[in-house]
C-alpha cells in the first residue's frame, strides 16, 4: 500500500482534490463574476494590449501615476460616491495634455460615467463618434489621474472614485464570451469531472459487482438472462440514449451521475461474474463449504481478498470512461448551463466562436484539464492490475 | 458446413434480438419524456389540421400495444413521420446524411485498425525498441484524450491558423461542378475530421494488438514453427497473426458502439452533414420523430455492423463452429 | 468386529448433457464397496473412469442418481446438513488438481491450519498451527521462508500437492479420500508420502486411494478395484491384480506399464512389439 | 551423429543467472535410441531444446553441438532453417498444443514439404497421406483441427509431421506426458518402431527411467544439470555409479517389489 502513496499520480489526484476542495474560499474572482471584457487575452500574451484594471482614489490617495506603455483601452467607465470639503475637478493628465474629466462640487457628489455616454463626449468637446478611450489614452507614457482643487487648497475627500479602464487582457487564462475569468472557471470544473468521474463509476461498479455476483452464483436462467442484457446494452451506442436522457431527464448533476452508471456497469458486470464462477467451482471453496464454514467466512476471507484487487483496477480504469462521458454531454450542450465544468468550457468555446478570435487560451486549460485527470486514474488501475499479477509489471517493462 | 450455418443463424437470431430491444427502448424513450407523452409527440406550433393527421399517423389516440405494433411497422419500412425542425420527412433528412456518416466511420475505422494493428505487431516483434514505446504512449492517448477536444484542437491549428482545410462543412458552398470536382472536394473536407478520428483511435488499437501479440508469439505453436525451420516472415503472418485475427475481431466489435457514438462529436465539431449531428439538433429542438429515427439508425448501423463481424468470426475462428461461443 | 467406515451400494451417477441432441453419460453404474476401519483401498483407473465423481459422492458433495453410502454408518442422502458436515469433518480429501485445492492468498502455513480452525475455532490456534507445522514437516516441507509464503507465488506443483496432503491431514481424519496424491512427485518422494500415509493407516485411519499405477496401488493399499468408463472390472487384491489379472483392461494396464526389471530381461524388448491390446 | 561435447546452459534473468547444464557431453548415432532421464528442473528439456538452438533469447550455451561435422551453434540463422526438421526434427511435450489452433494438421505437413523439399503439390498430398498412415492416424484427419484431435492422436499428428521430411535425427521431449498409460504405450511403441525402421537416431527425454529402459538403447542420467551416468538399461539398473541414480533404482524396485 506503501508503493501507492508515492506513486505520482496519487500525488497529483490528491493535489487536485486539495485544490478542488479549497477554491471556492481561496479564489479572489468567483467563477460566474463577469470581470473584463468577453474574450481578453490572459496577461502573458499580446503585451500591448492594455490589461483590464480598476483605479481607486479615496479618502487619503488623491492622485495615482498610471504607466501605460499599451494600445488605448476598448472602454472606460467612472464611478464614485464622495463627499468633498473644497470644489475640484477629476482630472486625467496625459504626457502631452489634459483632461477634465468631471467637475466636482462640494459636498456630496455621486457619479457614473460611461466613456460612450454622449454629454460626457461633449463636455470634452469630441465629436459624438469619437471613440473616448482612445482618445484619453492615445499616447503610450505616464500618465496621472487624480482630484485637482479649482482654488489652491488640498481638499478632504471622504468615499471613494473608481476608474474601470476595460483592457483586452485579464489574469492568468483570460476570459471567456462572458467575461468570467477563465481560471476560476477551470479550477470550478475539476469538481464536477471528479464528482461525477468517480461517483458514476463507483455506482456502476456495484451495479456490476451486484449482477456479476447474481449470475455468478445463481447460474442457469438468472445467467443467461444477466448476461444476454449485458451482450445487448454492449452492442449498442451509448451516447446517443445518454444524450436524450440527459436533455430530457439529466439536467442536474446528480441525474447525470444516474444516467452514466446505469450504462456502464456491464464490463465489471462480466469480470466479477467470471471471477466468481472460477472461485465457485474451485474445489478449496467447495472443500470449505463441505466443512461447515459460514458463507460470510468464505466472502470475508477468501472471496474479498481475491476480487478486491481487480474491483479496484476495474475502478480506476472506468473513471476516464465517466469523465469523458460527462464531458461529451456538456460539450454537446446537454447539461445543466449553471453547472461549470470543463465540457461546459468547450462547449461555449467551441459555440460562441473562441476560433473566429483564435483563443486558443480558452480550448486548452479544459482540454488538458480531462487529459491529466484521466491519465492519472489510467495509472492508478495500472498500479492496481500489477498488485494483481506481478508479472503484468514485467510485460510493461522488458 | 452444417455447423457453420447454424452458428450463422444463432448470430442472426441474436442480432435481431438486439433491434428487439432497440425498438423497445426507442419506442418507450420518446413516451417517458417529462409531460404527457400526445403533447410531446405533436408540436404546438402545428396547425390543427396537420396535429390530427399526425396524431392519426401515430395513432396516439389508440392503446399502447397497437401504437407499439404501428410503430414497429413505420420502423421496419423506414417510414419515420415528419422532422418538427423541417417539415420535411425524417427518412428525406436521414437519407441524404447516413452515407457521410458512413464514409467517415467507415474510413476512420479502417485506417485507425490497419495502422493500429500493424504498429502493435511490429512493437511486439521488436521488443524494448522505440516502437514498442510509442504505442505504449499512444495507446494511454487514446484512453485519455477527449476527442472532441483535440479535434477543435486541429481546427484551431489547420484550419484557423494554417488555413489548409476548410473550417466547417461536408461540403463548400457553392459547392464545384463535375463530380470530380465535388468528390475531391467532399473528401478535402473530410481529410481533419477522419485524422482526428485515426489520430485518436489507432492507439487504442496498437495497445491491444501489442499485447494480443505479445501473448500469442509466447505460445508453444509458434516455437514449434521455429522447430519446423519455416522462415520468420511466414510464422509472424502465417501462424501467429492469423491466431490473432479472431480476438482481433472481438475488439473490433467491443469499440463498435463507441466509434459510432462518436460520430455525434466529431460531426458536431465539424459541422459536418450526419446523422449523428441531426440527432443532436434534434434532441435540442425537441424535434423527436426525428430524434428516435436518428437513434435508431444509428443502432442499426451497429447492429449490422456487429452482425459482419460476427460472422467473420466463424470463418475466421474454427474452434467456433462447434461449441455456442460464450462471448 | 472392527465397524465399518464406509459402505457404497449399487451407487450410480448420471451426467445429463447440455445439448438436448445428445444423451447424457453414466459416470458410475452399480458401484458398491465396503471399507473397514484401518482398511485402504485403491481404486485403479485411467482419466474419465469416474475415480473422482466416486470420491465426490461419497463425501456427499454431489447426489448419486441411485444407490446409497453410508459413512460411518449414517445414510448421507437421508441425514441432516447438519449431519452431513460432522461426517465430513471426519474426512479428509486430496483433490487430484493442486492447483485447485489451496486457497491462493493464503500463507502455506494458514492454509494447512485453516480446516481446524473452522472447526475448532480461533482460540485453539497455537495447537493448529503447531500441528500444521509437524505435518509440513513430515511431507518434507521444512524451510521456515516457505512456510510463511503465499500459496500463490512460493510453491512448485509438487510442493503444493504436499501442503494439499497435510491440509487434508490436519483433522486427524478417520478417512482419507485422495486423487493421484503423487502425480506431481518424482520416484524418491513419492515413496516417501506413501510411506506417511500408511503409517496413519495403520494407527487406524481408514484410506481410499485413486492412481492409475497398479504398483502404486500396491504399495499404498491391499485391496485394489479396477475402474473402466464407470464400471468396476474387477476386485481383489492389488497383488493378485498384478500377477493374476482377470479382466483384458487390467490385463493391458499391467502390460502397458513399464518396469525396471521387466525391462532388463533382454528378451522382454524383442516381445514388446507384440502383444498389442486395443481397448 | 549428433555430439555434444561440454555443452553447458545458463538462463539469465534480473535477479540472477541460473545453471540449467553444467558442461554435459552426449552422443546421439543414426539407429539408435538414447533415452535422457531427469526430475523435472534437472535441466533435461534445456539440454534437447539446445540442440535446435530453441531455447529462449536469455540464455548462454557454450561448448558444440556437431552434427556429423557441422557445429551448429556456429551455423547462420538460415543455414540453421534448411537444418531444422530436414536434419532434426521435434517431437513436443504431450500437453503442450503445438499445432497453430486455426490451422488443420494438413496444412502443418504441407507447409513443412513446400518449405524444405521441392515436390509438387500432388507429391505433397501423397506424402502426408503416407506420413499420417506410418504414424498410425487415417488420412482423413489431414483436414482436421487441432482441437477436434484427442491427446494420443494429437502425439500421432506430431509423430506424422516430425516424419514429413524424413529427418535423420528426432528428439522427442517427454512426448506421453499428460496421456494415460494405454495410450502412452502405444506411442512409444510406434515411435520406437518408427525409429528402427527408418534408421532414424533418436533421443527421448522423460523423467520415467521404467519407461526409457523398456525402449532405449543407451541411456544418460540427469541430475541437477550434470550427466550423472551413462550406460546400457542393464548396466544402470544392475550396477549404478552415482548415489542419486542408486537411490532412484531402489525406490522404484521397491515399488516393483523386486528386490535384487
Amino acid at each position: 500500500m506503501m508503493s501507492l502513496f508515492r506513486r505520482w499520480s496519487f500525488l497529483l489526484l490528491l493535489f487536485i482534490a486539495v485544490l478542488s476542495i479549497l477554491a471556492p474560499f481561496s479564489l479572489s474572482v468567483s467563477p460566474n463574476q463577469e470581470v473584463a471584457p468577453p474574450f481578453s487575452t490572459p496577461l502573458w500574451l499580446k503585451r500591448n494590449l492594455p490589461p483590464t484594471m480598476k483605479i481607486t482614489l479615496s479618502e487619503n490617495i488623491l492622485k495615482k501615476n498610471i504607466a501605460w506603455p499599451y494600445n488605448p483601452p476598448t472602454q472606460i467607465h467612472l464611478s464614485g460616491e464622495i463627499t468633498l470639503s473644497v470644489p475640484s475637478a477629476l482630472v486625467l493628465e496625459t504626457p502631452t495634455q489634459k483632461f477634465v474629466l468631471h467637475h466636482l462640487t462640494v459636498g456630496k457628489n455621486t457619479f457614473d460615467i460611461d466613456g460612450r455616454d454622449l454629454s460626457f463626449k461633449q463636455r470634452l468637446n469630441f465629436s459624438p463618434f469619437a471613440q473616448i478611450p482612445s482618445e484619453l489614452f492615445s499616447e503610450k507614457g505616464e500618465y496621472i489621474f487624480r482630484v485637482e482643487p479649482d482654488f489652491s487648497a488640498p481638499p478632504e475627500m471622504r468615499g471613494t472614485i473608481t476608474f474601470d479602464i476595460k483592457g483586452g487582457r485579464w489574469g492568468l487564462l483570460g476570459t471567456d464570451q462572458r467575461g468570467r475569468d477563465i481560471f476560476s472557471l477551470f479550477i470550478a470544473g475539476i469538481r464536477v469531472s471528479l464528482i461525477v468521474g468517480i461517483s458514476a463509476t463507483l455506482l456502476a461498479s456495484l451495479l456490476g459487482l451486484f449482477f456479476g455476483l447474481i449470475s455468478g452464483y445463481a447460474g442457469g436462467w438468472t445467467d443467461t438472462i444477466i448476461m444476454r442484457g449485458v451482450d445487448i446494452l454492449l452492442s449498442i451506442p451509448i451516447l446517443p440514449i445518454l444524450m436524450v436522457l440527459a436533455a430530457y431527464w439529466g439536467k442536474g448533476l446528480w441525474q447525470l451521475v444516474l444516467i452514466l452508471s446505469l450504462f456502464s456497469w456491464m464490463g465489471t458486470a462480466r469480470t466479477v461474474r467470471a471471477m466468481t464462477l472460477s472461485l465457485r467451482d474451485s474445489s478449496y471453496i467447495e472443500g470449505l463449504r463441505g466443512l461447515g464454514a459460514p458463507t460470510f467466512y468464505i466472502l470475508w476471507r477468501h472471496l474479498l481478498p481475491e476480487t478486491l484487487p481487480l474491483l479496484l483496477a476495474n475502478i480506476a480504469l472506468g473513471v476516464p470512461g465517466a469523465i469523458l462521458a460527462e464531458a461529451g454531454i456538456s460539450f454537446l450542450g446537454l447539461s445543466d448551463p449553471r453547472i461549470i465544468s470543463w465540457g461546459r468550457m468547450l462547449h461555449e468555446a467551441h459555440s460562441f466562436g473562441a476560433f473566429t478570435r483564435g483563443a486558443w487560451w480558452m480550448l486548452l486549460p479544459p482540454g488538458l484539464g480531462i487529459t491529466l485527470l484521466c491519465l492519472i486514474f489510467l495509472d492508478l488501475g495500472k498500479f492496481l492490475e500489477e498488485q494483481i499479477d506481478p508479472q503484468l509489471k514485467g510485460a510493461l517493462k522488458q | 458446413m452444417t455447423e457453420m450455418k447454424s452458428y450463422w443463424w444463432r448470430r442472426i437470431a441474436g442480432s435481431l434480438l438486439v433491434l428487439f430491444v432497440v425498438l423497445i427502448l426507442n419506442f418507450f424513450l420518446f413516451r417517458l419524456m417529462p409531460g404527457d407523452p400526445v403533447a410531446t409527440m405533436l408540436d404546438p406550433r402545428f396547425s390543427p389540421e396537420a396535429k390530427a393527421e399526425l396524431s392519426k399517423l401515430y395513432g396516439l389516440d389508440k392503446p399502447l400495444s397497437f401504437q407499439f405494433l404501428l410503430y414497429l411497422k413505420q420502423m421496419i419500412t423506414f417510414n419515420f413521420g415528419y422532422s418538427f425542425l423541417t417539415g420535411r420527412t425524417v427518412w428525406e433528412e436521414l437519407a441524404t446524411r447516413l452515407p457521410n456518416t458512413i464514409t467517415l466511420l467507415g474510413s476512420a475505422l479502417l485506417l485507425s485498425a490497419f495502422l493500429g494493428t500493424w504498429l502493435g505487431i511490429q512493437a511486439a516483434l521488436k521488443r524494448g525498441k522505440w516502437i514498442e514505446k510509442i504505442v505504449l504512449w499512444s495507446g494511454a492517448v487514446s484512453f485519455s484524450f477527449p476527442s472532441f477536444f483535440v479535434q477543435l484542437l486541429l481546427l484551431l491549428i489547420f484550419a484557423y491558423a494554417i488555413p489548409l482545410f476548410p473550417l466547417r462543412g461536408s461540403v463548400s458552398v457553392p459547392p464545384p461542378i463535375g463530380f470530380w470536382a465535388q468528390l475531391t472536394d467532399h473528401i478535402w473536407h473530410l481529410i481533419l475530421p477522419v485524422g482526428s478520428l485515426v489520430l485518436l483511435g489507432f492507439g487504442g488499437w496498437a495497445l491491444y494488438v501489442r499485447n494480443l501479440m505479445v501473448k500469442v508469439l509466447s505460445e508453444d505453436f509458434i516455437l514449434m514453427g521455429e522447430a519446423r525451420g519455416l522462415p520468420e516472415k511466414h510464422i509472424v503472418w502465417n501462424h501467429a497473426f492469423r491466431t490473432l485475427l479472431p480476438p482481433l475481431l472481438t475488439i473490433f466489435l467491443l469499440s463498435l458502439p463507441g466509434i459510432i457514438s462518436g460520430a455525434v462529436i466529431t460531426e458536431t465539431v465539424f459541422s459536418l452533414h450526419g446523422v449523428g449531428r441531426f440527432l443532436l439538433e434534434a434532441i435540442t429542438g425537441q424535434d423527436y420523430p426525428s430524434a428516435g429515427a436518428s437513434f435508431y439508425l444509428l443502432a442499426l448501423l451497429t447492429i449490422f455492423c456487429n452482425l459482419a463481424a460476427d460472422l467473420l468470426y466463424g470463418i475466421v475462428d474454427p474452434r467456433v463452429r462447434f461449441e455456442r461461443r460464450g462471448r | 468386529m472392527t465397524n465399518t467406515i464406509l459402505t457404497a451400494n449399487k451407487v450410480s451417477l448420471f451426467y445429463p448433457s447440455r445439448d438436448p441432441k445428445m444423451e447424457g453419460i453414466w459416470a458410475l453404474k452399480d458401484i458398491s464397496l465396503i471399507l473397514k476401519q484401518g482398511e485402504s483401498l485403491a481404486l485403479i483407473g485411467e482419466s474419465g473412469s469416474g475415480k473422482t465423481s466416486l470420491l465426490r459422492v461419497i463425501l456427499g458433495l454431489i447426489q448419486s442418481t441411485s444407490g446409497y453410502v453410508e459413512l460411518f454408518g449414517e445414510n448421507i442422502n437421508t441425514c441432516t446438513h447438519h449431519s452431513l458436515i460432522e461426517l465430513r469433518r471426519k474426512c479428509g480429501y486430496v483433490p487430484q488438481d493442486p492447483y485447485g485445492s489451496l486457497p491462493p492468498t493464503l500463507s502455506v502455513i494458514d492454509a494447512v491450519a485453516e480446516p481446524w480452525l473452522i472447526v475448532y475455532g480461533r482460540k485453539s490456534r497455537l495447537d493448529a498451527y503447531s500441528k500444521a507445522r509437524h505435518l509440513l514437516h513430515t511431507l518434507g516441507i521444512t524451510e521456515e521462508r516457505l512456510l510463511f509464503s503465499q500459496v500463490r507465488f512460493g510453491l512448485s506443483g509438487g510442493q503444493r500437492q504436499r501442503v494439499a496432503i497435510a491440509r487434508a491431514l490436519i483433522l486427524e481424519p478417520r478417512l482419507l479420500l485422495c486423487d493421484e496424491p503423487t502425480s506431481m512427485q518424482d520416484a524418491s518422494t513419492r515413496s516417501e508420502i506413501i510411506e506417511v500415509l500408511n503409517k496413519r493407516v495403520k494407527e487406524g485411519m481408514s484410506m481410499i486411494f485413486v492412481t492409475h499405477d497398479l504398483y502404486l496401488a500396491r504399495a499404498a493399499a491391499s485391496h485394489g478395484m479396477v475402474l473402466l468408463k464407470g464400471e468396476c472390472c474387477e476386485e481383489n487384491s492389488t497383488k493378485t491384480l498384478l500377477t493374476a489379472p482377470q479382466h483384458n483392461y487390467t490385463k493391458a494396464l499391467v502390460a502397458a506399464l513399464p518396469t525396471l526389471s521387466s525391462a532388463i530381461q533382454r528378451d522382454s524388448r524383442t516381445n514388446l512389439l507384440h502383444n498389442q491390446y486395443t481397448p | 551423429m549428433i555430439q555434444i561435447i561440454d555443452l553447458s546452459i545458463t538462463y539469465i534473468t534480473p535477479s540472477k543467472s541460473v545453471f540449467a547444464v553444467n558442461n554435459a557431453s552426449l552422443s546421439i548415432p543414426k539407429g539408435e535410441i538414447i533415452g535422457l532421464v531427469g526430475e523435472s528442473g534437472s535441466g533435461k528439456s534445456s539440454l534437447l531444446m539446445a540442440i535446435p538452438r530453441l531455447l529462449p533469447s536469455n540464455t548462454e550455451v557454450s561448448g558444440a553441438i556437431l552434427l556429423d561435422d557441422l557445429d551448429i551453434l556456429s551455423l547462420k540463422k538460415d543455414t540453421l532453417n534448411t537444418i531444422r526438421w530436414k536434419e532434426i526434427a521435434l517431437i513436443p511435450q504431450g500437453a503442450m498444443n503445438s499445432f497453430t489452433p486455426v490451422l488443420t494438421i494438413g496444412k502443418h505437413i504441407e507447409e513443412v514439404l513446400t518449405f524444405h523439399m521441392e515436390l509438387p503439390p500432388h507429391a505433397i498430398k501423397q506424402r502426408c497421406e503416407r506420413v499420417m498412415k506410418e504414424a498410425g492416424l487415417d488420412a482423413s484427419y489431414l483436414n482436421r483441427y487441432p482441437h477436434e484431435l484427442s491427446g494420443g492422436q494429437k502425439q500421432r499428428a506430431a509423430i506424422a509431421t516430425a516424419l514429413a521430411c524424413n529427418p535423420t535425427f528426432l528428439l522427442a521431449d517427454e512426448p506421453t506426458t499428460a496421456l494415460d498409460v494405454i495410450t502412452q504405450r502405444e506411442i512409444v511403441e510406434t515411435l520406437a518402431t518408427l525409429t528402427k525402421e527408418k534408421d532414424m537416431g533418436l533421443l527421448f527425454v522423460t523423467h520415467d527411467l521404467p519407461l526409457a529402459a523398456q525402449i532405449c538403447d543407451k541411456i544418460a542420467v540427469m541430475h541437477e544439470g550434470e550427466i550423472v551416468e551413462k550406460g546400457s538399461p542393464e548396466e544402470i539398473v544392475k550396477n549404478p555409479h552415482h548415489e542419486h541414480t542408486k537411490q532412484l533404482v531402489k525406490a522404484l524396485l521397491h515399488l516393483e517389489g523386486e528386490e535384487i
